[in-house]
Parts: C-alpha cells; sequence; structure tokens
C-alpha cells in the first residue's frame, strides 16, 4: 500500500513539476505547481509528518499558491513568448543540469544504502513533539520568523504601494 | 498490505524536482513561472528535509520544513511585491523585455 | 480488519453522508428563501409540494435540464475545473467532522468517516484550496465582473483566513490537541457549562470565528464577491445550468460545514446541554441517536442564524470588508489566544 | 550564568528601534516630514552598536539552547555591521527625495527595513545552528530585496530588485539543500555537532555535495565569480544609499558565515575548499576588474569592482591556522569604510535621481564642491589600494596570509589585478580631478545635511584610521579569530 | 635634534599641506604657506649634512619605533651617505617647485600645493624609509600627487591627452609594484622581518631558497627599472613631461628609481645584481644611444628633454651595474647632477612655454635677445648637462664612463662617450635654435626670468658650478657608504680603479690628492 501510495504520488508530483516547465501560462504553471505541493502533502502523511502535511497544504497550496494565482490574475499577463533563452543558457545551461541531476542522483544512490526502508506509519511525529522542539530547542528561530514576516510585510506593502501623485 | 519504499527512492524524487525547479529557472521566460520554479525547488528541499526526519528520528528536520514553509511565505510576499511593482513600471513581465541594464 | 471490509464499510460510510448532505444542502437553500421571505414579509416558495417542500428537487430538476452554454471566450479547461474544485473541495471537509458520539462497530467509526489526529487541521486546509474554485472561475470567464469577483473573493478568503485560523487556536489550547473528537470531549463534561463558548471562556473567540467564516463562505454581509448590484453576480457571472448549481451546492454545503465545525468547536458538538442532569440512556439506539440529534439541533440553530444576518444586514464596503479583517478581528483573535494562554497558564 | 537575553541583545535593541520606527511612520501625518525617523534609527542602531560592545564583556558562551553563540568574533562582525547600518542610515537622511515630494511618504519604512535587516545580519554572525543561519539570512535578504527596489519612479529599481530577488532566492534554495544534505548525513544541524559528527557521516559523497551545495548559496551572497551577475544590475538600479548598505553590510554577515562554514562546519574538507577558494578568488578578482574596466557608469564600474574585492577578500582563505579569519575581519572592516564612504559620495553628488551617473557626468567635481572631490579621491585611492589607506592594509593582510598559506602565484595574480583595477578607479579620480567642459554646468551640491556629513566623515576617519593605525582593529580581529578557533576546537 | 630630524623633514610638508588645505584659496596664500614650508623643511634638511659624520659607516639619525606589532612593521628611519645628499636635493628642489609654478598655477592652488607638499613626504619617505613596508608605502603614495596633478593641471589644452598622460605614468608605474609586493610578502613569509638590515642579513646568508630568490630580485629590479626609466620601460617618460606641471615633472623621473636600484637591488641582492648586470649594462648603454638620438631629432623641446633625461639616466644606470667604486659615486653624484640640472631645464623651458604656449622649437629664434637672463642661465644648465669640466656634470661622467672602462669593456665604454658627444650635439642645438639667430617675425612673445625665476636658477646654477669644482665636498660622503656596497661583492681589482678616481679628483680641483 505504500509502494503504491508512494508510486502513485511521486508521478503525480513528477508530472505537475513537468507540466508546470512545459505550460505556457502561468496560471497552468501554478495549477501545476499546486498538484505537486499536494502530491508532496501526502507523501509527508506517508513520511509520518502529518503536521506538515496539512502545513504544506495551508500555507503552500493554500496561501502562497493563491497569491500567485491572484498576481497573475491581477496583471492578467498572457502567455509566455517562446523564446527559449539565450544560447549562454542552452549551451551552458542545460549540460550543467544534466550534470547537477547526475551528480545529486549517482549520491544519493550511492548513499542510498545507508538509509533504510520507509514503512507506512512507522514513526509519526505527532504535533505535540513537534511543538515541543519548537518551543523549546528551536525558541530563537522561531521568535525570528516574527521578524521576518515582519519585514516581508512591511516590505511588500512598501513595494506594492502606488505612490500616488507619481507615473 | 504494509509494504516498504527504500529511503533513497524518495531522495531521488526530491533531486529531480529540485533539478526540474532549476531547468524552469533557466528557461522559463515569465517573472512568475521562474518564481514558481523557485518555490519548487523549495519544495524539493523540504521533501529531502522529512525524509532525512523520518531516517534520523529526528523532529528537527520537520521543524526545518516548517520554517521553510515560513520563509517561502515571506519570500513570495515580497517577491509578488516586486512582480507588481516592475509590471507596474514596465509593462511585461517577460524577462527578455526586462532589459534597462544589459550585462 | 479485512482489507475489502474496510472499503465496503468506507464507501457505504460515504455515499451514507453525502447524500445526507447533499440533502441537507438542497433544504438549506429552501430554509433560507423560507426564512428570507418571511423577514421581507414574504411566503418564499410554497407552491411544490406542502409548504414548499418539494421546491429543491424541482430546482434541481430545473438546473440540470437547463440548456449549458459555455462563452465562447472562456479559457476552457479552467472554466470547466472551477466548479468542480469548489464543489469538491465543500464535500472534501465533511470527511472529518465527527456527528455523533464516537462509537465503533468491527472497529470502524460509526458517525465520522475519519478520525485523524490532526482533523482541525484538515479542514483548515480543505477550506484554504477552496479559494481556487472561485478565484478561477472568475478569471477563466474572460468577464470583467467576474474577474472582480474573483479578485475579491481570494483577497478576502486569504485575509479572512488569517482570523479564522487563529479564532481556533484558543479552543485548540484549551483541548491540546487538533483531533475533532478530543476538543469534543473536554467539552462534554458539564453539559452547557463546559462548551467552549461559555465555560470555557472561548466567547470571543467564537464571534471572531462567526465573523470569519461569514466571509470565507462569501456569505452577506460579506458577499461582496457576487455582488449583484455592482457585479452582476460576481465569478459566476457566465456560469450556468449544472456549474452553476455546483457553486450554488458548494456555498451552501460550505455553510452547512461551517456550522458543522462551531457546533463542534464552540458548541459541544454532539453532547447534550444538560450534560449529567440527563442519565444516559440505556437503550443503544437512543444512545448514538440523541447525540446525532443534538448535533443537528445545533447545526440547525447556527444555519438560521446564518440566514437571519443575511436576511437583516447591509453589505460591507470593500476597503470596509479589508479594514475590519485586518485592523479589528485579526488583532482580537490574538488577544484572544494571549488571554487564553495567559489563563490556561495559571490554573 | 548570563541571561540568554543578553546574548542577543543588539538583536533585541535593533528589533525593538525597528518597531517604534515601523508604527511611528504609520502614525504620522502622510506630508510630514520623515527625517527625525532616521534620527530614531540612527540613535537606535548606535545604541546596538553599545550594545555590542557591551557584549564583548560577557563571557564566551552560548545561548538559547546552543543556537546562537556570543564572543570576541560575533562581537568584531556585530559592531562592523551596526558601524555600516549607522553610517548608511545617517545618509540617508539627508539623500532620500526632499520632503512633501511623493516619494518621501513612507519612508519612515526604509529605515525600519535597514534595522531589521541588520538584526538579520548580525544573528549571521553569531548563530551556530544552521535554522538560525538560515533565517537569519533570509531576513538579511529579505530586507535587502525591498531596499533595492525602492527607487519605483524609474524602470530600474524593480528591475534590480527582480534580479537581485530571483537570483538571490534560487541561490538560497541551492543553501538550503545543502543544509538538507548535511542534515542527512549527521542528523543535526549544530554546528559543532555536525563538525563533530562529520568523520563518522554516514555518508561522505552526501558531505561533499552538501558543502558544493552550500557554497554555491554562500559565493552567490559574497558576489564572487561566477555567482556574481547580479551584482551590477542591482547596484545599478538600487538607490546609492542603499548600495552603500547592500555592497558591505550584507558581504560582511555572509563572510563571517563562510568563515563559520568552513572552518566550523567543514573543517575536515581542508584540503578540498583551500584550492577552491583559491580558484575562486582568482576568478573573482580577474573577471570583476576585466569587466570593470569597460564600464561607463559609476555604479556599474564599482560593482564590478567590489566583485574583484570578494575576490581580494578569498584569497586569505587559502592561509592558513587562525590568520585568514583575522585577515578576512580586518579586510570587511577597510572594505565596509571604504565602500561606504564611496557610495556615500556618489549619492550626495550624483544625488537621489541620479543626476551624474556616468564617469564623465563627475568632472569637475573636485572643482564645484572640494571637499566631496577630495573625499572621493581618498576613498579611490583607499580602494586602489595606495599605503597609509584602509585599502592598503586590507589587501596586505589578505594577501601576506595567502603568501604564508603558500600561495604566491595567487598574491601575484591579486596585485597585478589590483594594477588593473587602479586604471579604471584612476579613470574616475581623474576624471573628478579635471575641470568640468564648459558646456556643462558644474552644479555643486545642493545642500550637504548633517546626516551625510556625519556619515563620510566616519568613513574616511575609519578609512584612514584603518590605513595608519590599524594596531587596534588588528587586534580585535586577531582577538575574534582566537575566539572563533577556540568555539570549533582548532 | 637628531633622532628626531628625520620625522621632522617627513612631517612639516605633511603639515604644511594640511595647513593649505585649511586655510582659505585667497590671493597667494596658498602659494606662501607651500613657499615658507618648503624652505624651512630645506633647512631642515640641511642639518643632516652638518651633523653627518662622514667617516661612520652605516645609518646615521635613526628612529624606531615598531608600528605594527603583528605583521611586524616598524617605523625605522635612517640616513647613510647613499640617501643623505638626495634627501637635500628634494629639500631643495621643494622650494624651486613652488617658485617655479608661482606664476603658471592660478587656479585651485590648494590642490596644487597640498599634493605638492604630500609629494615632497613621499619623496622623503622613500629616501628614508629603513622599513621595506615602509619604503613600499612612500613609494606607491609618491604616485598619486604626480597622476593626479597631471590631470588636473595638464599643459595641453586637450584634457584627454592629460588623462591619458597620468593614467599612462600611474599605470606604468604601479602595475610593477605588484610584484614588488608579492616580493617583500614572500621576503615576510620567509624572514619574518621587513627590516632592511634583517632582510641584507638573511639574503646575505644564503638560507632563501635560491630560485625563488632570484624571481624576488627580478620583481624588485623591475618596479624599479620603470621608474628610473631604463630602456624599454620609458614609455611614460615622454607623456608626463610633455603634460605635467613643471613643478612635477622636474621630480617625476630618475632620483627615486635609481636610489632604489642602488639601495634594494644592489645592496640587497649583490650577486643576483651582478648576474642581471649585464642585462642593466646592455640596456644602458642602449638607452643612452637611443635616448641621445632620438633627442637629435625631436621638434618639441619637451619631447627632447625627455629623451635626453632618458638618456642621462641610462648613464647613472650604467654606472651603477659596472660596479665599480667609481661608477657607482659618479652614477650617485650624477643622480643629483641630473635632479638639479633638470629642475633648472624645466623651470626655463616652462618659463618660455608659459609665455609663447607653444613647445614647437621651430617657432622660436633669437630669444636670447629678448631674454637675455633666461638665455645665459639656460646656456649654463646646457653645459653642465653636457659634461663640461667644472661643471658638476662632467664629474659624473668621467667617473661613470672611467669606471665602465676599467670594469667593465672598453667597448662599453667608448659607446657611453658617443651618447655624450651627441648629448653635446642635440642640446647646442636646442640653444641655437631657441636662443640664437634671427628672431622671426611671428615668433611669439617671450619673456625674461622675473626675479624670483632669476635667484631660483641662479642659484642651481651656483650649487652646479661648486658641485663641478669641489666634488669632493659630496663625494667624501657618499664614498664610505658605496664602498660598504662595493666591499662585499667587488671583484675587479680595486687599485686602477682608485687611481682613476683620485686622478679625476685632483684634476677637477686642482688639488694633489
Amino acid at each position: 500500500m505504500h509502494l503504491v501510495l508512494f508510486l502513485i504520488f511521486a508521478l503525480f508530483a513528477l508530472a505537475g513539476a513537468v507540466n508546470l516547465l512545459l505550460q505556457k501560462h502561468p496560471i497552468n504553471s501554478a495549477l501545476s505547481l499546486i498538484v505537486v505541493m499536494s502530491s508532496l502533502a501526502v507523501l509527508y502523511l506517508l513520511l509520518g509528518a502529518e503536521f506538515l502535511a496539512m502545513a504544506q497544504i495551508i500555507v503552500y497550496a493554500g496561501a502562497i499558491m493563491v497569491l500567485f494565482t491572484f498576481v497573475v490574475m491581477l496583471l492578467n499577463e498572457g502567455r509566455e513568448e517562446k523564446t527559449w533563452g539565450s544560447h549562454t543558457a542552452k549551451t551552458l545551461g542545460f549540460p550543467a543540469v544534466a550534470v547537477l541531476l547526475a551528480v545529486l542522483s549517482a549520491t544519493i544512490l550511492r548513499a542510498g544504502r545507508h538509509y533504510g526502508m520507509i514503512s507506512l506509519s512507522d514513526g509519526v511525529t505527532t504535533t505535540q513533539e513537534l511543538s515541543r522542539v519548537l518551543f523549546h530547542d528551536l525558541l530563537l528561530p522561531f521568535e525570528l520568523t516574527s521578524v521576518l514576516i515582519l519585514i516581508a510585510i512591511l516590505g511588500a506593502v512598501a513595494l506594492a504601494r502606488k505612490d500616488n501623485g507619481e507615473a | 498490505m504494509n509494504t516498504t519504499v527504500p529511503a533513497e527512492w524518495y531522495l531521488i524524487l526530491s533531486a529531480a524536482l529540485f533539478t526540474l525547479g532549476v531547468v524552469g529557472f533557466l528557461i522559463k521566460r515569465s517573472l512568475i513561472s521562474i518564481f514558481m520554479s523557485i518555490e519548487l525547488m523549495l519544495n524539493a528541499v523540504n521533501l529531502s528535509f522529512v525524509t532525512f526526519a523520518h531516517e534520523w528520528h529526528a523532529v528537527k528536520g520537520q521543524i526545518f520544513v516548517f520554517f521553510v514553509m515560513m520563509v517561502a511565505a515571506a519570500e513570495a510576499a515580497v517577491g509578488l511585491a516586486i512582480i507588481i511593482s516592475i509590471f507596474r513600471a514596465r509593462g511585461t513581465l517577460t524577462v527578455d523585455q526586462i532589459d534597462l541594464m544589459k550585462l | 480488519m479485512q482489507l475489502w471490509m474496510f472499503v465496503v464499510l468506507s464507501l457505504v460510510k460515504v455515499i451514507v453522508v453525502l447524500v445526507i448532505f447533499l440533502t441537507a444542502v438542497a433544504y438549506t437553500v429552501l430554509l433560507e428563501r423560507k426564512l428570507v421571505g418571511r423577514i421581507q414579509n414574504r411566503w418564499g416558495p410554497s407552491r411544490v409540494g406542502p409548504f414548499g417542500l418539494l421546491q429543491p428537487l424541482v430546482d434541481g430538476l430545473k438546473l440540470f435540464l437547463k440548456e449549458d452554454i459555455i462563452p465562447s471566450g472562456v479559457y476552457r479547461p479552467l472554466y470547466l475545473l472551477a466548479p468542480l474544485i469548489a464543489l469538491s473541495c465543500s464535500l472534501l471537509s465533511i470527511a472529518v467532522i465527527p456527528f455523533g458520539a464516537p462509537m465503533t462497530w468491527h472497529g470502524m467509526r460509526l458517525f465520522e468517516i475519519s478520525d485523524l489526529n490532526i482533523g482541525l487541521l484538515i479542514l483548515l486546509s480543505v477550506t484554504s484550496i477552496g479559494v481556487y474554485g472561485i478565484a478561477l472561475s472568475g478569471w477563466s470567464s474572460n468577464n470583467k465582473y467576474s474577474l472582480l469577483g474573483s479578485l475579491r473573493a481570494s483577497a478576502q478568503m486569504i485575509s479572512y483566513e488569517l482570523a479564522l485560523g487563529l479564532s481556533l487556536v484558543g479552543v485548540v489550547l484549551r483541548a491540546g490537541s487538533l483531533s475533532l473528537t478530543d476538543i469534543v470531549k473536554v467539552q462534554a463534561v458539564h453539559g452547557i457549562a463546559s462548551w467552549n463558548i461559555l465555560g470555557g471562556g472561548q466567547i470571543i473567540a467564537f464571534f471572531v470565528y462567526l465573523m470569519a467564516a461569514y466571509a470565507e463562505t462569501n456569505r452577506a454581509p460579506f458577499d461582496l464577491p457576487e455582488a449583484e448590484t455592482e457585479l452582476t453576480g460576481g465569478y459566476h457571472t457566465e456560469y450556468s445550468s449544472m456549474k452553476f448549481a455546483m457553486f450554488f451546492m458548494a456555498e451552501y454545503g460550505n455553510m452547512i460545514t461551517v456550522g458543522c465545525v462551531a457546533t463542534l468547536l464552540f458548541l459541544g458538538g454532539w453532547t447534550s446541554p444538560f450534560g449529567d442532569l440527563i442519565p444516559p440512556p440505556q437503550n443503544l439506539v437512543v444512545q448514538a441517536l440523541a447525540p446525532l440529534f443534538w448535533f443537528v439541533a445545533k447545526v440547525f440553530c447556527f444555519l438560521f442564524l446564518y440566514i437571519w444576518v443575511r436576511g437583516t444586514l447591509p453589505r460591507f464596503r470593500y476597503d470596509q470588508l479589508m479594514g475590519f479583517g485586518w485592523k479589528f478581528l485579526l488583532p482580537v483573535a490574538m488577544l484572544n489566544i494571549v488571554g487564553t494562554s495567559l489563563v490556561l497558564s495559571l490554573l | 550564568m548570563t541571561p540568554d537575553i543578553f546574548r542577543i541583545f543588539p538583536e533585541v535593541v535593533l528589533t525593538v528601534v525597528g518597531v517604534l520606527v515601523m508604527v511611528a511612520d504609520a502614525s504620522m501625518a502622510p506630508k510630514s516630514s520623515r527625517r527625525p525617523l532616521g534620527w530614531v534609527a540612527a540613535v537606535g542602531v548606535m545604541a546596538a552598536l553599545a550594545a555590542s560592545l557591551w557584549q564583548s564583556t560577557l563571557p564566551a558562551g552560548t545561548a538559547f539552547f546552543g543556537t546562537v553563540q556570543t564572543d570576541a568574533f560575533s562581537t568584531f562582525f556585530h559592531v562592523l555591521i551596526c558601524g555600516i547600518v549607522l553610517v548608511a542610515i545617517l545618509l540617508s537622511i539627508d539623500t532620500l527625495p526632499p520632503d512633501k515630494s511623493p516619494a518621501q511618504h513612507h519612508v519612515g519604512e526604509y529605515f525600519a527595513l535597514m534595522v531589521f535587516g541588520a538584526v538579520g545580519m548580525c544573528l549571521l554572525t553569531s548563530a551556530v545552528e544552521l535554522l538560525v543561519v538560515f533565517i537569519a539570512l533570509e531576513i538579511s535578504s529579505i530586507s535587502t530585496y525591498v531596499l533595492a527596489g525602492y527607487r519605483k519612479q524609474t524602470g530600474k529599481g524593480p528591475e534590480a530588485a527582480m534580479k537581485y530577488f530571483l537570483l538571490g532566492s534560487f541561490a538560497t534554495a541551492f543553501l538550503l539543500y545543502g543544509i538538507a544534505m548535511v542534515f542527512g548525513a549527521t542528523g543535526t544541524t549544530e554546528v559543532r555537532e555536525i563538525a563533530t559528527l562529520l568523520p563518522a557521516a554516514r555518508s561522505h559523497v552526501f558531505v561533499l555535495l552538501a558543502f558544493g551545495l552550500m557554497m554555491v548559496g554562500v559565493l552567490f551572497k559574497v558576489s564572487a565569480a561566477p555567482f556574481h551577475v547580479w551584482t551590477p544590475d542591482v547596484y545599478e538600479g538600487a538607490p546609492t544609499p542603499v548600495v552603500a548598505l547592500m555592497s558591505t553590510a550584507p558581504k560582511v554577515a555572509a563572510f563571517a558565515l563562510l568563515i563559520r562554514l568552513l572552518y566550523g562546519v567543514f573543517p575536515l574538507l581542508h584540503p578540498l575548499w583551500m584550492p577552491l577558494m583559491w580558484v575562486v578568488a582568482a576568478v573573482s578578482m580577474t573577471v570583476g576588474n576585466l569587466a570593470a574596466l569597460r564600464q561607463h557608469n559609476v555604479k556599474r564600474m564599482l560593482a564590478y569592482s567590489s566583485i574583484a574585492h570578494a575576490g581580494y577578500l578569498l584569497a586569505a582563505f587559502t592561509g592558513s591556522g587562525t590568520e585568514p579569519i583575522a585577515a578576512v575581519g580586518f579586510y570587511t572592516a577597510a572594505y565596509a569604510a571604504m565602500n561606504v564612504g564611496i557610495f556615500a559620495l556618489l549619492s550626495a553628488v550624483g544625488g537621489y535621481d541620479e543626476r551624474r551617473s556616468t564617469v564623465t557626468d563627475y568632472r569637475g567635481v573636485l572643482y564645484s564642491s572640494p571637499l566631496a572631490g577630495g573625499l572621493m579621491l581618498l576613498f579611490l585611492i583607499s580602494l586602489i589600494g595606495i599605503p597609509f589607506t584602509g585599502g592598503f592594509f586590507a589587501k596586505f593582510y589578505s594577501f601576506t596570509t595567502a603568501m604564508q598559506g603558500g600561495a604566491g602565484w595567487l598574491v601575484l595574480i591579486g596585485l597585478l589585478n589590483s594594477g588593473i583595477a587602479a586604471a579604471y578607479y584612476l579613470r574616475l579620480a581623474l576624471s573628478i580631478a579635471q575641470p568640468a567642459a564648459s558646456s556643462a554646468k558644474a552644479e555643486g551640491l545642493s545642500s550637504v545635511g548633517v546626516g551625510v556629513t556625519l556619515a563620510v566623515g566616519i568613513a574616511a576617519l575609519a578609512t584612514l584610521v584603518l590605513g595608519i593605525l590599524p594596531g587596534h582593529v588588528l587586534d580585535a580581529a586577531h582577538s575574534a579569530a582566537q575566539s572563533f578557533a577556540a568555539v570549533h576546537g582548532f | 635634534m637628531d633622532n628626531v630630524i628625520l620625522s621632522l623633514i617627513l612631517l612639516v610638508p605633511l603639515a604644511g599641506a594640511a595647513l593649505v588645505l585649511l586655510l582659505p584659496e585667497r590671493g597667494k596664500i596658498p602659494a606662501w604657506i607651500a613657499l615658507l614650508d618648503s624652505l624651512f623643511t630645506f633647512a631642515c634638511t640641511l642639518h643632516l649634512p652638518a651633523h653627518f659624520v662622514s667617516g661612520r659607516g652605516g645609518f646615521q639619525f635613526e628612529e624606531n619605533v615598531l608600528w605594527l606589532s603583528h605583521p611586524r612593521i616598524s617605523y625605522h628611519l635612517g640616513v647613510d651617505g647613499l640617501s643623505l645628499w638626495l634627501v637635500v636635493l628634494v629639500g631643495l628642489l621643494a622650494p624651486v617647485g613652488v617658485l617655479a609654478s608661482w606664476k603658471s598655477i592660478q587656479k585651485n592652488t590648494k590642490a596644487f600645493y597640498s599634493l605638492f607638499l604630500l609629494q615632497q613626504t613621499a619623496m622623503v619617505g622613500v629616501f628614508v624609509s629603513l622599513d621595506l613596508m615602509l619604503y613600499y608605502g612612500f613609494w606607491e603614495l609618491s604616485l598619486i600627487p604626480i597622476a593626479i596633478l597631471t590631470a588636473m593641471f595638464g599643459r595641453n589644452l586637450s584634457e584627454a591627452s592629460a588623462t591619458k598622460a597620468a593614467l599612462r605614468f600611474f599605470l606604468y608605474t604601479f602595475i610593477p609594484s605588484a610584484p614588488l609586493l608579492v616580493a617583500l610578502l614572500w621576503l615576510y613569509a620567509h624572514t619574518g622581518s621587513f627590516d632592511y638590515a634583517a632582510l641584507q642579513a638573511a639574503i646575505a646568508s644564503g638560507s632563501l631558497p635560491g630560485w625563488q630568490l632570484g624571481w624576488v630580485s627580478v620583481a624588485f629590479l623591475l618596479a624599479f627599472a620603470v621608474k628610473v626609466p631604463v630602456l624599454g620601460m620609458h614609455g611614460w617618460l615622454a607623456d608626463t613631461f610633455s603634460e605635467a606641471p613643471v613643478a612635477i615633472a622636474m621630480i617625476a623621473a630618475g632620483k627615486l628609481g635609481l636610489y632604489s636600484l642602488i639601495r634594494f637591488h644592489v645592496e640587497l641582492f649583490p650577486a643576483l645584481a651582478r648576474e642581471a648586470a649585464p642585462w642593466m649594462i646592455g640596456l644602458a648603454v642602449a638607452g643612452i644611444l637611443y635616448g641621445a638620438m632620438l633627442a637629435l631629432v625631436q621638434r618639441d623641446f619637451w619631447k627632447l628633454l625627455s629623451y635626453a633625461t632618458l638618456s642621462s639616466l641610462s648613464f647613472c644606470t650604467l654606472g651603477i651595474y659596472g660596479f665599480t667604486l667609481s661608477g657607482m659615486n659618479g652614477a650617485l653624484l650624477q643622480t643629483v647632477n641630473e635632479g638639479l640640472i633638470g629642475a633648472a631645464l624645466f623651470l626655463m623651458l616652462g618659463v618660455l612655454y608659459d609665455s609663447a604656449r607653444s613647445c614647437q622649437i621651430a617657432s622660436f629664434g633669437g630669444a636670447a635677445h629678448r631674454a637675455p637672463r633666461l638665455a645665459a642661465l639656460f646656456v649654463i644648465a646646457s653645459l653642465a648637462m653636457i659634461g663640461l669640466p667644472l661643471l658638476n656634470g662632467f664629474v659624473g661622467e668621467f667617473l661613470v664612463l672611467s669606471g665602465t672602462f676599467t670594469g667593465v669593456g672598453k667597448g662599453w665604454a667608448t659607446a657611453a662617450a658617443l651618447g655624450v658627444i651627441l648629448s653635446a650635439a642635440y642640446m647646442l642645438r636646442l640653444i641655437q635654435k631657441i636662443f640664437l639667430g634671427e628672431a622671426e617675425t611671428n615668433s611669439p612673445r617671450i619673456r625674461d626670468l622675473s626675479w624670483q625665476e632669476t635667484c631660483t636658477v641662479g642659484v642651481l646654477a651656483m650649487i652646479m658650478l661648486a658641485m663641478g669644482v669641489m666634488p669632493t665636498l659630496w663625494t667624501s660622503t657618499m664614498e664610505p657608504a658605496l664602498q660598504g656596497v662595493t666591499q662585499r661583492f667587488l671583484t675587479v681589482d680595486q687599485a686602477p680603479v682608485s687611481a682613476a678616481y683620485g686622478a679625476v679628483t685632483s684634476a677637477s680641483t686642482g688639488e694633489p690628492r
């Protein structure tokens, strides 16, 4: 069952990611990304991270991606033009990316034997455990996020606001 | 009913998604799609974190993901605000046309 | 338990709940029409069936048989997808709601499709996905009113989701769990006195939740996304026939879900308001059905309130709406969290 | 026992000041002048500076369950960063658009962002937990992204912010993946634990991969080649006072992070990263200088020059022992002084709307405003690396360290590069020194405020002190290096 | 007094520069301050020869204060016979420079005089530093004022050419100093010291790795050779001479490089310097001839002067790398001479140029009628340059030639002597074209020397004469230091050199030695 679920949702995630690249319209890309994120949420569940799975949907799919679609809708920017990057990007970028993937996969495969098998419902992390670490060991970073969010709000407002009286 | 999956499959999936994100960053022409590719990369990293957290039975890995989400939210707010301001200034989101300052 | 049995039982539960839920949706519509009619000194539907009770069926038939018009300028894939998203999210959320006392049969919960210890989070996440239905519908319709409507809707839903989520934190703090069953359990001890809305001291949170929930479901006085007078119907202007019906059902489904959640979180769920004053019945069937009765009764009251508000209050202006959400509800919700945690830490 | 809060005292002060400024800005009448807010921010940063200095009286130690570490190392960089932010704020007070213009509204946010950004940068230097590192880095980055795009009136402002933002987030993703790999290899994200666990890590290839990915992220932040492409565009598009800040303070913090990563997390890989730094240093300085030669826009030119300076700085990492840390500390201080100084003058002379942007636009500055022109010459001379200025000793220490580490060729490349660099610095210097063409009306500075005067004064003083009496700062850098070595055990 | 005099000489111009900056730019205030300051500095420098114990080897008036403990850099100053007269020369040329600029610099006098005085400090610093890092500091610092002043006060009307000249000068001299710094750092990495004496001892002990040390010495040589300049590295010379203000042009070439060659190449790396000697001798002789021949055909007197300078500086180089006592003595003397003569010529040509706004030799003629003082003094200076006996040029050239003859080879000496003859040719041609003959009808208006200029050049001429008549006054202080240099590695027989030296001194002074 774990295997089946993993395969299904891994496939969803990959398909979503590929679709994100292939789609020409930003809104389709955004929807593909939502598919990826939701599939990842399921994978998190399989890995026993139930709180994260929900947070993934609430924060990523439900807030961040809504912002994205919101902006796409607001700006109503049409399809991308079909310019496939510069020559440098083609000549340097793709081999580099291929190398990156090769290195990553090779590394993981080589390192993989040090890691175990994962079965369903082993090591589920409850929200209580999570919060215990979060509010004890990692109290400082948690407090820091408040500054981060404050900056983000401040910055977003500052940038997106229309300065009245200016072109 | 309860089959197992090797941990490296999750990691490979994560690597593949990360690479796809990098590809997207390189080939996409619309600012907003490029930004989405970055989000894809962050998501891929998160999957790695969760897998490792499961492997080490370390809650910290999951919390890291939680913080990445926070950061992603903050980045999204700022990034989209920047996109809006650039659209106001230039009327386009195509990278090739945003070239006041060429390298 | 065998796998096949699990699957069959689950399927049966899903179908039963779905049927009941959809019926409830249909009759909520009727309830609204009737009530609003009375408020406006009219009768409301009264011709089809006794007291107009068959009206929902006829309405459904009408919508089903109407010509399905797809305007030529729309962006088809999303135009078709949007109502589906809206309706399925609305239906999904019912899956984690426990309707009655936690009774099991062969290890399966009877009055709940699925019990998870993060039930509340699932509810929130499904709600947050629901935004897409409305957002995409407006955009893909390629109509300025629709677009304006969906822009308003997404902004509004994102804004109020914060207040909504925060208003629930106090409840979670009190229960120490995200499981809906656990949350009801802590309210069961002394009947109405220990409900979150009274004994739990979450009355402020309840009102914040109430207002945020109205906004989340795009109901009056927060129904700006579909304000007929300004936007000729908002995001669903271009929809007709079954697709329109889907939005319609989604909206009322959401209302019911919100009512259920309010009941579970603030009004003691399926527990009786009298607590131990009335001894628990011995008969097993009564034992099973009494909580169901209380639950339905509370949800009904909540729906009544919903409709009552719609019938009486005028619509907000857009800036008022945003200001209210960010400058009033959000701080109040935060203060509530601080107060609750202070009190809890002192106790 | 020192209470935990004392270990993050400067950050707390900064946060409080930031909130204060932000709230004050929101509650002020839209048309009223925001200058007082700038002064409030400046005083606040000064308080944070004092708090950092006071921290040096505390015994070295950790706080918040081992997530932050204060010692001479963190104090050194705290003081440096607070100093830079202070100067940048002073500078901004006078060079931002005049009161009553619409662009002036909500300038309070600008000051608040600077102050908040300082929180992240400061914390980055004392964090010993990668999670804190990550969040601190993001705080500093996000505030700089926003500040870079603050000049929305021109098309260049948002464009700069956009490029900075996209490439910055891209790099952050790499850094994050690296952290994930480290976590995967060791099961922890605490710097010292990682260092002790790494030799026994489950998978050594993971460690290598993690190292590579993290380097991509950090080298981007310090704008070393080949991760430098964002620099010129961002510097050109961002408001000049912001460039004064972002060309220095985040870089200082990023170098502190680089030290922490190289010596704290991956001391094991020393044989690997030393040649890597060698190559990156050589490439950065060469690429930066050669590209700068071709620039006409002053800010672009200085952007490329900052890439070259990153190269000179990285050269120090080829040294051995604690020397590199001290050299980097000193270099960042000197670089900060002269770079902030030159950008301060650029913004004072060039104006917020950048009346002057190309090298030839600066002709005759020495005649129309002799003091500003003279100080520009001073900073340029320091950037060239002429003795008796901070720039000389900075290069000197960096290259001495590299020399002692046996990287003689790198030193030669570096010094030849500084010869090339002299050409374009001097081009600007000579342009300043020549009389303006008769057709162009030589306009002096409209009004030089107290803020700019103070800012430039501090920078000039620092440049000269670092060039003539560098002893104290050098001692501080050395003790920072010692304490860092003590913490990370090498 | 003796233990702070060098600091005083260093700091007085610096203080003067600061004072110029602080006071308002009204009338002649900056010029007067600069003049008084430089005169005071000159007075201070005169303290040195007055209290110099000429018999004693080693450094005198030493000051040694630790500047930085890590890396170990000291504020270590001192002079010996080698640098003594150069310091005095710098002191002398400063007021000369101020007076030369008195008329020609009218705008931005503050910037001019403060940078001029800064240059003064840097040059003195180069001559008196005994810590190599300190030396390097002053060496680099000396580039800045020249570059900026050239750009600011370019003599031609086009700024582009001034910028080009300034950039050229700076890069030519700055880029070779990069290897120099690498070499210094290398030395520090291996010895742990920047101190001159310590480094000298360490190099002499032979403990440093050989082939790398060779490169180190090459780096030193390269940096100095460009500054001299030696043939092939003189690309900056003509431009700077044409563009830089008179006061700057007259100090830009020669002294610093030649002094550095002796002190930091020959003295520091005796063995390696010997290996480089054949190359340097070849370059020097080629430079003498090349410069002289090009000087013959120039139409522009600045260019003529620059090639003449190249020629005569190559003479000095030849003397140094001949490795004979007399050659070195001559070279050092010639370095001082060059400074004096060059200053005088520059000053006078500057007057010509300023009044006529032309540097074309052909556009003058018969100037002697209109400017008799100018003509007379110009002839004296030119004769000194040619090397007429009883003037200072003669002694230096003779010493160099005789040293080359005995120590290097007859052929080289002959070739160098040819250079002397050529120098007579081009200088006399210059005199003839400008001052003699009939004034053309459309020749530009020129003015004679003003009283202060006359005094200045007159003083210079007197010194030339004095040096030509009584060279022992100078050589007696130089000799011990140079003996120190040569003793350690002089391989040629000492006797004939001393004899030649004795002969020439007695010949020129008329006293038996």
